[in-house]
């Protein structure tokens, strides 16, 4: 059961590595939506550094959502998602390998670059690692509860924006408090209860999402 | 609240008070209504469907309208 | 689940509650038409909002509304994933736009009703929000259910995600109090009034009971409807294939 | 006891009923060609006895045990060939065929059994060729010879031959007799014919028009 999992794993990473863009543009999608703010709000450090933790977040967010509906897009397109629900292993286990598949080539990448937006942003120094830690918890749920929106528009006329459309009130919670985590850092109080929400938010979202996509799949599959 | 002036008026409220139950009356009727077309239309179309079905070929399958 | 299920069953449904839908009818419009009286007349006037309280009578029951198709949404989607039985995809399909328009009821009401107190068209109050985010839920189902050329596809994959939403309603809801308390504004007066006189209660009840036999009423005219044009379709396919 | 066995399915997709009351047996060794017009069905067959599908009435057996109570295993017994070549264009040959070598069977002597398996269908010299300059017919040779890439009793072919030369039809012939020779069994639904000594033919053509018959009587109702 492992094996098959880290050889779906090892497969999809290199294939995004023989294509290469993915990552690249997922990353360059959130350092542009990050830069185009302070053309919007004005360069004024104050409110930049008030706003910093948001916006990054949201912009994490959205750069999440691009890359989603490619999950089992291609997969979809060329028999391959047929083959891996006839596969011996269960449906759900190859979910998930797909969704770490695309967390190592999206969420990570983003971690990666948000201290340095978070420079741009003029956010204050002791809100860095914070930010890196909440990320860290957060983008992985954001992945599986993208996958289901992923899955539920397999064969369907409109995916893109129908996908963001169906995910993004799902992704209100990962927000919420990965924002008020960072915010409560730089304000110096205690980021125990958002860290602690944050994990529950994934130990729930670890079983929840690839049933849900798993059940998805078999129907665009019928 | 004798006069109808003073109850249309609401305490001075009356323009949001009356477009609140307006809005709602509105859009309620407006649902059902929608239903109610759709289903006749529904209807309609199948009976139609099926007396075309009878008339091409009336040995084939048990001849009942619809109810 | 016998394949003979799969039509007879919708018209045995049909057959059975196509009576009650003029009962239904008159049931709602007796108890919309006494709420309506007895909360526009009688019921008192608040010492706080004055006349304006009278909003209460159509923005709780739509909130109510809002939650309560949500719900018979995701345990139709339930039945339907579960036991598979037809009816249940065609119950949470129907139902949706209506719980949608009471959503959509819900906002605009809140909206009017807060205008007078605070000033502005819309406050990111707690409740107000999650019925915002609610909304999108039901935007969302419908887009998602139209979205496939086969109407039945449609409809399984909403009533997944009608599921996933139901489950992550309650974790909205504690994250939007959450946000909400953490930027609490200054003085926000509640939604409800300070306390529910009695004389209000039963108008509030009345227009509560109106709606939940409207969305019934609605609900089986819709479920017809949609019935009726599986039949359409089958005709018409069945056609193409001779 | 037949290994494999079909009782009066129904299948339905969509909001069609494609056909009703079929039933099929199976034995080790033996080779199923489903025939009929268009739309009769033979492709949602063929997806319902992989599983892919799951049948509104009737049922499915591997020796009495009905395949959906452990769809994994039944998946461990089965390859299926759909319209599609499930190949991806960026990785060679070799690195498709492994792929679903290894999440088929298992890593054990992979590498060779991708081998046997090229040489089976003659393409061993595109091995280390990326996907993407295949030609269609060598795309469905390199898709079909994910059958031989790893053991399965089972084969579920919807179309095999399609975008196929002569020489290739000829190949595929004489793996299925192999492969029925060595106790395995194959049901196939072609267009065009395929010799096979003992093959059993199945005609949808009865079972799609009493669905037709079905539907009309209800959709009146």
């Amino acid at each position: 059961m492992m094996r098959r999992f880290s050889l779906l794993v090892r497969r999809d990473l290199r294939l995004a590595q023989r294509q290469g863009l993915d990552s690249l543009m997922v990353v360059m999608f959130f350092v542009i939506a990050v830069v185009l703010f302070p053309f919007g709000v004005g360069p004024e450090p104050g409110i930049l550094a008030r706003i910093a933790a948001g916006v990054i977040w949201v912009a994490a967010l959205l750069s999440t959502m691009l890359s989603l509906e490619r999950l089992f897009l291609t997969d979809y397109e060329d028999g391959s998602l047929e083959l891996l629900a006839l596969s011996p292993v269960t449906l759900e286990v190859l979910v998930l390998a797909k969704v770490i598949a695309h967390w190592l080539t999206t969420g990570l990448p983003l971690i990666i670059a948000a201290p340095l937006l978070a420079v741009l942003l003029n956010m204050d120094a002791d809100g860095f690692w914070v930010l890196i830690g909440a990320l860290a918890l957060g983008t992985p749920t954001l992945s599986l509860l993208g996958a289901v929106g992923a899955a539920l528009i397999l064969g369907s006329r409109r995916g893109g924006v129908l996908l963001s459309l169906l995910i993004l009130p799902l992704f209100i919670p990962v927000l919420i408090f990965g924002v008020s985590a960072v915010d409560s850092a730089i304000g110096g109080y205690a980021i125990k209860a958002q860290f602690l929400i944050l994990g529950g938010l994934f130990v729930f979202a670890l079983p929840l999402c690839p049933w849900a996509a798993a059940a998805g799949i078999r129907q665009s599959l019928e | 609240m004798n006069t109808i002036s003073s109850f249309l008026d609401m305490g001075g409220y009356a323009a949001f008070v009356w477009p609140s139950f307006g809005l709602s009356a509105v859009l309620l009727i407006g649902i059902f209504v929608i239903s109610v077309r759709t289903l006749k239309a529904n209807h309609a179309t199948l009976d139609a469907l099926n007396n075309e079905a009878e008339r091409a070929s009336p040995s084939e399958g048990p001849a009942q309208g619809e109810t | 689940m016998a394949m003979i299920e799969r039509f007879a069953n919708p018209n045995r449904f049909l057959t059975l509650t196509r009576p009650l839908v003029p009962w239904l009818g008159g049931l709602t419009l007796l108890s919309l038409g006494a709420g309506l009286y007895l909360g526009l007349f009688q019921a008192p006037a608040d010492y706080q909002q004055g006349e304006s309280v009278r909003i209460m009578y159509v923005h709780v029951p739509a909130a109510w509304m809002a939650m309560f198709c949500y719900t018979s949404m995701a345990i139709s989607a339930a039945v339907g994933l579960i036991w598979k039985h037809p009816l249940a995809d065609v119950a949470g399909k129907a139902t949706a736009p209506v719980g949608a328009v009471f959503t959509f009821l819900a906002l605009a009401t809140g909206s009017l009703w807060g205008k007078p107190m605070w000033g502005t068209w819309w406050v990111w109050d707690a409740r107000l929000t999650s019925m915002l985010i609610l909304f999108f839920l039901y935007i969302g189902y419908m887009a998602l259910s139209n979205a496939f050329d086969n109407p039945q596809r449609g409809a399984k994959a909403a009533a997944i995600l009608a599921l996933v939403g139901f489950i992550n309603v309650p974790i909205i809801k504690f994250s939007v109090d959450w946000w909400n308390t953490l930027h609490q504004p200054a003085s926000v007066i509640r939604m409800d009034g300070p306390s529910i006189h009695p004389s209000m209660l039963w108008p509030l009840l009345l227009m509560a009971i109106g709606y939940t036999l409207f969305y019934l009423w609605v609900l089986i005219i819709r479920m017809d409807a949609d019935v009726t044009a599986g039949k359409i379709r089958a005709l018409r396919q069945r056609r193409v294939h001779g | 006891m037949t290994l494999f066995t079909g009782s009066d399915l129904t299948c339905v997709r969509g909001e069609r009923t494609v056909f009703r009351g079929l039933s099929f047996e199976l034995d080790a060794g033996g080779l199923l060609v489903l025939v009929g017009p268009n739309g009769s069905g033979k492709s949602s067959l063929l997806r319902l006895m992989a599983g892919l599908l799951l049948p509104a009435h009737g049922a499915i057996r591997w020796q009495d045990a009905d395949t959906r109570d452990d769809p994994e295993t039944h998946n461990g017994r089965l390859h299926y060939v759909g319209h599609h070549d499930a190949i991806k264009p960026v990785l060679t040959v070799t690195e498709n065929l492994r792929f679903w070598a290894e999440m088929h069977g298992g890593n054990a002597g992979a590498n060779n059994r991708v081998a046997e398996a090229l040489k089976g269908f003659g393409i061993s010299y595109l091995s280390d060729v990326p996907a993407r300059f295949l030609s269609a017919g060598q795309s469905r040779r390199t898709s079909l010879a994910r059958i031989l890439s790893s053991p399965a009793p089972l084969w579920l072919l919807d179309e095999p031959t399609t975008a196929l030369d002569k020489e290739a039809v000829a190949a595929l012939e004489s793996i299925i007799a192999q492969h029925r020779a060595a106790g395995g069994m194959a049901v196939i639904s072609t267009h065009t014919p395929i010799s096979g000594d003992g093959a059993e033919t199945l005609d949808l053509t009865p079972f799609a028009q009493a669905a037709h018959d079905f539907e009309d009587g209800s959709a009146a109702a």
